[in-house]
């Protein structure tokens, strides 16, 4: 097998790497041989094109792991009905496609700015709606358990228990087919790397992907509210006795992580206009948890590199072992990771991490 | 007093988009309806409906069985086959003063495991006198023995894989044609007419995918030089669109259902893919063309069905009941619960009369002419080709 | 007399009641019969005065920072040795290589001569070194009693498939280990409570049960991570004494400790510790005027404010 | 409400255990009979089968139980135990279907030891890297655990994928009337297989709680450093949680695929874990009734509403909020007994008429030296969980 090329993310590209190693994966793929490709020509050829498809895809995810690993930051909380807030916010992004008159299956023919205009307007409205989902999710689902002291697997059933009421409520109220697509801004490509094309969909959503964190990664440590976040992820007794409000940080927490699960939404509905179905945000939330995982549960900057890695590794993974390998690809490289730094590549926690 | 602005503001907003979605989603709908496409066959003169004569008579309390999934995971396909069911019922109810048949719904989930305890209790439901459904292979495979030992007809609107009918149960028989008749004659057609020498066969992990696609493989011989394989209910293709790339095929087959087809179209398209595109019956469908956006547009569709767009009555009826357009298995629902429901309006009074009944039956229905050999397939199932024109689909020509 | 804690027989009124209405003599004989059943049963290759377990040149490094240098002493058979210094001197960090918590950096530890430095930490226990902690870490959920057990079983060879279908040598171990268990609260003094949840029982009795649970594993060297912490003066007192009973009913006992009266109360021999180096070794009444122990304290008590950055646990 | 619990829980602990056994077993015929006695209300008829739904249920508790031993007693949260529960079923489906490549159609009894062997030993395979893990991370990796064994059912040609096996082997035997004991569609006779194998394995779990094994997993669960710094070894003791959980689940698997008759790749999902994972925690981790409660109720409710299909998965989720926001220890809180002689060890200390369950509350009133007056009678049977963690 060729050298893997050099990939500019060091720290990333070394996991990927080790992952690729023919000496890790000979004995799988001997043993496999009659299932599973091992098409090494066309990861090589694929690989530019695959990088910056797994990126943007992967910006997707890590807006998504930036929810979960908030909420596990200041809660220690698996919050499992997170891709239900997600859900909630592609509906809304759709929802306000609707209402501003696109319709289904035609392309608009609108003037750039006006269509720029109109998706930061479904943004906004999305990750509002999905900020006020995850408070009221916090208040219906977790506030009382915490209450009542419940121990922490509690929270994983009413969490669970929600994600199938928000299910259900959209399916019964929009139905089980998926919505029919509208799409404001098709791909064009605007240049190309290394012979990979890169459209303009990509760029807007690694930059504004990008940009989303940095604001979240500035809000947690540097602004007021994100000292009393830090505080209470930190040590949630002694944060209180200074006086930090500890249900209004958890509160704000939750609104973060929805408002920045309503943007993943709209980026996500802008990639891939056929997700507006009620059941769509299950994978979708595996994976980005399994990024915050996999970049250090607990830590913002974690959950970046772990949703980027994997949105990258996966695509690799499906041109050489091919499409149906995809989602194993995504746990063998977790469980690899966790092997080698049982608390993620980055591994701190929220609290710790301008340490 | 900030948050209670914003929870304001939220609230406002959503109310806002709710309304504007209402009417928007309204107005989309009836656009997407549109008129038979012309030349398009219109709906069969002699075609069996379930309104009948309006005199059947039979004992109250009649009933007929839906089983399939209604709720759970995959419910859009159980869904389409119900509502028309329900339909069909309805407008027989409704021209039969003298025969009120019940349908009596029985959520199997959709999988194997929970299939087994609503279907037993249809099975132990003496009112019930035959069944629509099972929607899928597998299920079907599961309950097929009981069912057969309980000498209830069991008509299938969907499942279409071909060992279904091997397994000598009785009472089966399967409304659509099935996998192992449209494939070769989609390989025929892509030979023959598009004289692609290197065609793409992707398939998603259905039953009905990968029956599909061994048949077409098959079929297709070394023509086949590329195999690629989706996941039910994958949306982002980037990878496979490189494999597709790298193959460099003359025709892409892709066997398996619209929900994954029309953004696999889409990216395809988006990233300058411009081959032939072929989908089976699963695809064709209008959430499809919807779906693609302006992608669809050249989409070859095979179906071993007779062509639908003409069925105008039976579409506008059911978008007035369901408020949305009747999807894939819709039609082949709404004809097999027709045949029950005129079996129990001619005196079919028990389980037996009607297996017996649908056994010799034989006549037109919207889809097709239905009449079934001993194993339960249909005599002669029709295949055509259809495509995607102008965001229609409209009728090509018939391929088997 | 029969031994008090065998199960066998009717149970009559209970122990704890039949204690009541024993007179002094009758007491006496029932505590030492209590004390023999606990007394250590596994023979040492080792005489009584001699090295039972030898610290040689321990260097414990984390990141840059020096826990441990170079530190050497020897634990003497049927001896109470205190190893005590000033916060951040290094003591726990001891007490956490030698029971396996960290890996030494260099050096090694020896238990009758052989090294514990590669053992795993259940193997070390088995080996024969038990500790206490500092901040005290009982089973919650389990009773006291339970909790006991749990050491005893460090001894115990049944296997999963031995308890699945309760052979023979399940039912022996199961006996001896309740009984062992029970003799050992009465020990400490805390059977009262033997039935209660170890969340429930009171700060000094949790202090006792660790102290229990960790005689259960039959050590042949106990590590007291400061047992007096937080206790009375007569709380104290009483402590003492059992440390002492603990010594001489056949253990050898390790104990970091803070308060000097419960220190120099029981051991017959400090090491002193400070900024990870060893700095006096030898009898509580020497250790006590060496001018470098003293310079030490004092300026100890400077450093109070620092973090001790290797006191802590795990 | 919570004192009356206390107060059955107390007179209860105070019988002997015979007596326990002997007033167990009218219960034990009660739900032995529950689908002949088809009682209105409770009843799933005539929208789906009851006798069915209580095998389901039934497989759903075993289910519990073997993960009980996981969740509950050793704490280590496995979120892809449906992968132990797949494994058991293909292969179930492989050893007996005539679509499997292997081309063998071992009877039941015998498939079912194989399959408890092959599902040990993919515990012993997913625990032996997996298990140093702590909490959570653990939790992710289980899940993509039982995401790999779906998938792989998906996508290696010989374990079919959707199309599955057929004709899957049951155990055989007839009624008097000539009809098969064990079938598809009459459940009876599976569902009182059922109800036996919960019974034996709920004695061999008894006996594994009263041993160092119980003792080693509730210490790894209440605090795994200590334990180890106490003489468990604790990683040893964990891969045995998962390859006891494992196995069980195996069985549960063996059971499902008997009755279906029929194996595919649907239903190996993660909601399916964790509904699993709901059943123990709404039952009450480490309580095995709890846990048989919970697992009912998770499998019931849906069965309960299927008449109405269309809105029984959202009174489902509901339900479990409501449930968890009531009872969030369980419905049935933690409860263990970990010595096998503890019966006549607490006797022996204080007196033959003391009770004997372990307590919670905190005497405080007492002096401490007050030997007399404390007898655990005065405090038995109190808060579950004692004072917190």
């Amino acid at each position: 097998m060729p050298a893997t090329p050099q990939a500019p993310d060091a720290s990333g590209e070394r996991v990927i790497a080790s992952v690729l190693d023919p000496a890790v994966l000979t004995p799988l793929v001997v043993h496999a041989q009659p299932w599973i490709n091992f098409d090494v020509g066309l990861l090589v050829d694929r690989f530019w094109a695959n990088t910056i498809n797994g990126l943007a895809y992967g910006s997707v995810y890590a807006l998504i792991a930036l929810g979960y690993t908030l909420v596990y930051g200041v809660l220690q909380l698996i919050n499992f009905a997170h891709s239900e807030i997600f859900v909630i916010g592609v509906f809304a992004t759709y929802l306000t496609f609707l209402g501003l008159g696109f319709q289904p299956g035609a392309l608009p023919n609108l003037p750039i700015a006006a269509i720029i205009l109109d998706l930061i307007l479904a943004g906004v409205v999305a990750m509002v709606v999905a900020g006020l989902a995850a408070v009221g999710l916090e208040r219906v689902a977790y506030r009382p358990l915490r209450r009542r002291n419940a121990p922490r697997l509690a929270f994983l059933i009413t969490a669970i228990g929600a994600s199938f009421a928000i299910q259900q409520v959209i399916r019964i109220w929009r139905g089980s087919n998926p919505e029919g697509t509208i799409r404001l801004l098709p791909p064009s490509p605007v240049f190309t790397i290394f012979g990979a094309p890169i459209t303009n969909l990509q760029i807007i959503i690694i930059l504004a992907s990008l940009a989303m964190f940095v604001v979240a990664d500035q809000f947690v440590n540097r602004s007021r509210l994100g000292r009393g976040i830090r505080a209470v992820a930190q040590d949630p007794a002694t944060a209180t006795l200074m006086g930090v409000n500890r249900e209004r940080v958890i509160m704000i927490t939750f609104a973060v992580g929805g408002i920045l699960a309503g943007a993943a939404a709209l980026f996500y509905l802008m990639t891939i206009p056929q997700g507006a179905v009620y059941n769509g945000g299950f994978l979708l939330g595996i994976k980005a948890f399994t990024a915050a995982v996999l970049g250090g549960i607990g830590n913002l900057r974690g959950a970046l590199l772990g949703g980027l890695i994997l949105g990258v590794a996966e695509n690799y993974g499906q041109s050489l072992f091919g499409g149906d390998w995809r989602d194993v690809v995504a746990f063998v490289l977790l469980v690899l990771v966790l092997m080698f730094r049982p608390t993620g590549i980055l591994g701190e926690s929220l609290a710790r991490s301008r340490a | 007093m900030i948050r209670r602005r914003l929870a304001a503001a939220g609230a406002l907003a959503a109310a806002v988009a709710l309304v504007l979605s209402g009417c928007a989603n309204q107005g989309g709908g009836q656009q997407q309806g549109g008129g038979p496409a012309a030349g398009a066959p219109s709906q069969p003169s002699d075609a069996a409906l379930p309104a009948g004569n309006g005199q059947g008579r039979c004992a109250p309390g009649t009933s007929i069985g839906y089983a399939g999934t209604i709720a759970g995971q995959n419910a859009a396909l159980g869904i389409a086959i119900v509502n028309a069911a329900q339909l069909a019922v309805d407008q027989h109810n409704a021209a039969n003063p003298n025969c009120q048949v019940t349908l009596v719904r029985a959520d199997t989930g959709g999988t194997p495991d929970t299939a087994v305890g609503p279907t037993t209790g249809l099975i132990n439901n003496p009112a019930v006198l035959g069944i629509v459904g099972l929607p899928f292979s597998g299920e079907s495979r599961a309950m097929g023995p009981a069912l057969n030992a309980a000498g209830l007809v069991n008509i299938t609107p969907s499942a279409t894989n071909p060992g279904l009918t091997q397994n000598g149960w009785t009472n089966f028989f399967r409304g659509l044609g099935n996998d192992a008749v449209q494939g070769p004659a989609v390989a025929g057609y892509i030979q023959n007419r598009l004289n692609a020498a290197n065609v793409c066969v992707i398939k998603d992990d259905s039953d009905y995918g990968i029956g599909l696609a061994g048949t077409v493989t098959q079929a297709l011989g070394p023509r086949a030089s590329c195999q690629i394989d989706v996941k039910t209910n994958q949306r982002e293709f980037s990878a496979i669109i490189g494999q597709v790339q790298q193959a460099n095929p003359q025709a892409i087959f892709y066997a398996g259902y619209y929900q994954e087809a029309a953004p696999l179209i889409q990216q395809l398209r988006d990233a300058g893919v411009q081959t032939t595109f072929i989908g089976p019956d699963g695809v064709k469908d209008e959430q499809y063309v919807v779906n693609a956006a302006g992608s669809a547009d050249g989409t070859l569709l095979s179906c071993p069905c007779v062509p639908q767009e003409g069925f105008t009555d039976f579409s506008n009826a059911y978008r007035q009941a369901f408020n949305v357009p009747p999807q894939t298995y819709s039609a082949e629902s709404y004809d097999v619960t027709t045949i029950l429901l005129k079996g129990i309006d001619q005196g079919a009074a028990d389980r037996a009369a009607l297996l017996n009944y649908v056994r010799g039956y034989q006549g037109q229905g919207l889809t097709k002419r239905f009449q079934w050999g001993p194993t339960g397939e249909l005599t002669s199932t029709p295949v055509w080709m259809y495509k995607v024109q102008g965001n229609q689909i409209v009728t090509d020509t018939q391929i088997g | 007399m029969t031994d008090p804690t065998r199960l066998d027989g009717d149970p009559g009124e209970g122990i704890l009641s039949s204690l009541e209405h024993m007179d002094a003599g009758e007491r006496a004989e029932h505590d030492a019969a209590v004390a023999s059943s606990v007394a250590p049963t596994r023979v040492s290759t080792v005489a009584q005065g001699e090295t039972l377990l030898a610290v040689d040149g321990l260097t414990v490094r984390f990141g840059g920072l020096t826990a441990l240098d170079d530190v050497s002493f020897d634990v003497k058979r049927g001896e109470i040795l205190g190893l005590i210094g000033p916060n951040g001197a290094g003591k726990t960090t001891c007490f956490n290589i030698m029971t396996g918590v960290y890996r030494p950096t260099s050096g090694d530890i020896l238990l009758e001569g052989r090294s514990l430095s590669r053992m795993k930490r259940y193997r070390i226990i088995q080996e024969g070194v038990a500790r206490t902690f500092q901040n005290i870490r009982l089973f919650g959920a389990m009773t006291a009693l339970e909790n006991v057990v749990v050491g005893t079983d460090a001894r115990h060879r049944t296997s999963v498939p031995g308890a699945l279908l309760r052979l023979p040598r399940h039912h022996r171990e199961e006996k001896e280990g309740v009984e062992k268990a029970m003799a050992l609260l009465e020990f400490v003094g805390i059977a009262d409570r033997a039935a209660d949840k170890a969340t429930a029982l009171p700060y000094g009795y949790q202090r006792r049960l660790e102290i229990a649970r960790a005689l259960a594993t039959e050590p042949k060297l106990l590590c007291l991570d400061e047992p007096a912490a937080g206790f009375s003066a007569t709380e104290k007192d009483a402590l003492s004494e059992l440390i002492l009973k603990i010594r001489d009913d056949g253990y050898t006992v390790v104990i970091v400790e803070h308060d000097m009266r419960v220190v120099l109360g029981v051991t017959d021999r400090l090491v002193v510790l400070d900024f990870g180096r060893k700095i006096a070794d030898g009898h509580p009444d020497e250790v006590r005027r060496d001018p470098a122990v003293i310079s030490a304290y004092l300026g100890g008590a400077i450093d109070e404010a620092t973090p001790a950055v290797a006191e802590g646990d795990a | 409400m919570r004192e009356r619990m206390h107060t059955v829980s107390h007179w209860w602990n105070a019988q002997s255990r015979p007596v326990q056994w002997a007033y167990m077993v009218p219960v034990v015929i009660f739900i032995l009979a529950l689908p002949v006695i088809n009682p209105p209300i409770i009843t799933t008829e005539p929208y789906t089968d009851f006798p069915i739904s209580l095998f389901n249920a039934a497989v759903f508790a075993l289910i519990a139980i073997g993960l009980n031993v996981v969740i509950g007693q050793a704490g280590l949260l496995d979120l892809g135990y449906v992968g132990f529960f797949a494994i058991g079923a293909y292969t179930a489906a492989l050893l007996s279907s005539p679509d499997s490549e292997l081309g063998v159609r071992y009877p039941w009894l015998v498939i079912v030891p194989i399959a408890m062997l092959v599902t040990m030993l993919s515990g012993v395979i997913l625990g032996t890297p997996t298990l140093r893990l702590r909490g959570d991370y653990l939790a992710i990796v289980t899940l993509g655990f039982g995401e790999i064994v779906r998938l792989l059912a998906d996508n290696v040609d010989p374990l079919r994928g959707n199309r599955g096996f057929q004709n899957i082997a049951r155990p055989g035997g007839d009624f008097p009337d000539g009809t098969p004991i064990f079938s598809q569609t009459d459940a009876l006779g599976f569902y009182w297989l059922a109800v036996i194998i919960i019974v034996i394995v709920l004695l061999f779990m008894g006996n594994l709680e009263r041993s160092r094994v119980g003792r080693a997993w509730i210490a790894v669960r209440e605090d795994e450093d200590a334990a180890e710094l106490s003489g468990v070894p604790t990683y040893r003791f964990k891969i045995w949680a998962f390859a006891i959980g494992a196995a069980v689940g195996g069985l549960s698997g063996t059971l499902f695929a008997a009755q279906v008759g029929y194996v595919n790749n649907q239903r190996f999902d993660i909601t399916t874990s964790t509904l699993y994972l709901a059943a123990v925690v709404l039952g009450g981790q480490g309580n095995k009734v709890g846990v048989i409660v919970g697992a009912f109720l998770v499998s019931y409710i849906p069965d309960r509403f299927q008449f109405e299909p269309t809105y029984r998965f959202l009174i489902f989720g509901v339900a479990l909020i409501i449930l968890m926001i009531f009872r969030p220890q369980g419905l049935l809180g933690m409860r263990q007994h970990l010595l096998a002689y503890g019966r006549q060890a607490y006797q022996k200390l204080f007196g033959a008429g003391a009770a004997v369950a372990p307590s919670g509350l905190s005497a405080s009133s007492k002096a401490r030296g007050d030997l007399a007056e404390t007898t655990p009678d005065d405090h038995a049977g109190t808060s579950p969980r004692g004072g917190g963690e």
